[in-house]
């Protein structure tokens, strides 16, 4: 399984999660996006940016409200909250949006 | 009494799993209970149902297997240790895309979150280990 | 909140050579979420956990160093170092990585995770626990 | 309030008995199982640091682990009690928490 960017093909698993993470680009990002029917704006890349950086300094992704908080900060209370996570993706923001972000899967331990 | 157990090394290597094993059935016959037991590390190898011990050696996964029925003990294995390791029930097998599974009847795979669980709701939390 | 337990995770195994205290942070990151009392202590090998500088690229295994640094995005501040532990190896405060936290309770001050403590005082924070889990 | 520790290494393979009896707290118990029976040796290097820390602790060797090492009890120290699994579950009781040193 295989997502195609620019005529090349970076390999993913039966969800979807890109297999090597050096793979990721933002070409690729808007791919994956466009498989989970996601029109990424400039909100979503906010958040995609910061999983990103975040995943880039920890090594991990952020605990939920880490990233909650992080929006809040960036772009005002309307919209650092858990409804307005949902808005932008629709099957939750741990799961899709460290799909595009090309972050690890999480292994679902909760 | 209350008392969760966590088996953090796999079989036959170590003795963890076989102390663990006497430690469940002594708490059962002294009249505590064992709602869960854990496997975590290494110890998730303890589930596979595919090892094959010489017969004159005690067979470490049916022994849990049996003990967790007749008491109804919830052998829970930890994912994120499973999925490293190559331990997957029929649903992980789906999910991950892999042809075949190998999780002991009596034992489940479940997340990290069930040992947090069981720390809380327990009287006393026993690890085995090495 | 009397179903509040306090937990202490102890960590008393170098990193990499064995999956101990990569395994040990995956439990801490879960945990979080339970929002109990959680504090880590690190005593003998375990204070090699939290040395800087950690570089795996020759090795091939992730580094997992820099996330005991998000432990306080998780609300994990406590983390409990032995000094005994640090100076029978040769170490001392200046080798461990700087990890920090936002106190809520202070107008989000940034304060060091990191509290060193004497062997009796490490005894004292292992007596004072409902749950211990050890690594 | 006190606490039952167990210790399952030899002390003669890691520090894990001697780091586990310096954080003990006065009224504690000790439990040796599997390889760490081993540190019930009357005869040892170790059993003065041993005997010196039973004076303020409690310490137990688990029987079938020394059976099963061919430890005899006439080469165990005198202060050190045997206990079976039952005795390992009532000692578990018996003390507020559990702490493994592995």
């Amino acid at each position: 399984m295989a997502y195609e960017v620019n005529g090349s093909t970076v390999e993913h698993d039966e969800e979807g999660y890109i297999t090597n993470l050096a793979d990721w680009t933002k070409e690729l990002a808007d791919v994956i996006a466009e498989t989970e029917e996601i029109d990424m704006n400039e909100e979503h890349w906010a958040v995609v940016n910061f999983l990103r950086e975040y995943y880039d300094e920890y090594q991990i992704a952020p605990a939920v409200r880490v990233l909650i908080k992080a929006i809040k900060k960036e772009m005002g209370p309307e919209k650092g909250n858990n409804k307005y996570m949902y808005e932008l993706f629709p099957y939750g923001p741990a799961k899709q949006a460290c799909k595009i972000a090309g972050l690890p899967k999480p292994t679902g331990c909760v | 009494m209350k008392i969760g157990v966590v088996v953090s090394e796999g079989p036959y290597t170590h003795q963890a799993a076989d102390t663990a094993y006497h430690f469940v059935k002594a708490a059962l016959d002294g009249g505590h209970e064992v709602p869960r037991v854990f496997f975590y590390h290494d110890g998730v190898n303890v589930s596979t149902r595919l090892s094959v011990p010489p017969q004159d050696e005690r067979h470490i996964q049916n022994n849990w297997t049996n003990l967790a029925k007749e008491h109804d003990i919830d052998l829970v294995v930890c994912i994120a240790a499973a999925q490293r390791r190559g331990l997957l029930d029929e649903n992980e097998a789906n999910r991950q895309g892999k042809d075949a599974n190998n999780i002991a009847d009596g034992f489940r795979i479940s997340g990290l979150g069930q040992l947090i669980e069981m720390g809380i709701q327990t009287d006393r939390l026993v690890t085995f280990g090495d | 909140m009397s179903d509040v337990k306090k937990f202490l995770y102890v960590n008393r195994k170098a990193p990499y050579g064995t999956i101990y205290a990569l395994e040990s942070l995956e439990v801490v990151l879960i945990g979080a979420a339970f929002e109990q009392d959680v504090s880590l202590a690190f005593l003998d090998d375990g204070v090699f956990q939290l040395t800087k500088g950690q570089n795996t690229d020759g090795i091939g295994i992730k580094n997992f160093s820099p996330t005991f640094r998000a432990l306080g995005d998780f609300e994990v501040t406590k983390l409990y170092v032995e000094k005994d532990s640090l100076e029978e190896r040769g170490l001392s405060p200046d080798d461990l990585q700087e990890i920090m936290y936002e106190d809520e309770d202070d107008d989000w001050e940034e304060k060091p995770s990191i509290r060193l403590v004497s062997r009796a005082e490490m005894a004292d924070v292992m007596a004072d626990q409902d749950v211990v889990l050890s690594f | 309030m006190s606490t039952l520790h167990t210790v399952n290494k030899s002390p003669f393979a890691t520090q894990t008995l001697m780091s586990c009896l310096n954080h003990c707290k006065d009224g504690d118990a000790v439990l040796m199982i599997e390889d760490g029976v081993y540190g019930a040796l009357a005869n040892s290097g170790m059993a003065d640091f041993v005997r010196a820390k039973s004076a303020s602790l409690a310490i137990y060797v688990m029987s079938p682990d020394t059976a099963a090492r061919g430890l005899a009890e006439d080469k165990l120290l005198g202060e050190v009690s045997g206990v079976d699994y039952a005795g390992f579950v009532d000692l578990v009781a018996k003390h507020d928490r559990t702490q493994s040193w592995l």
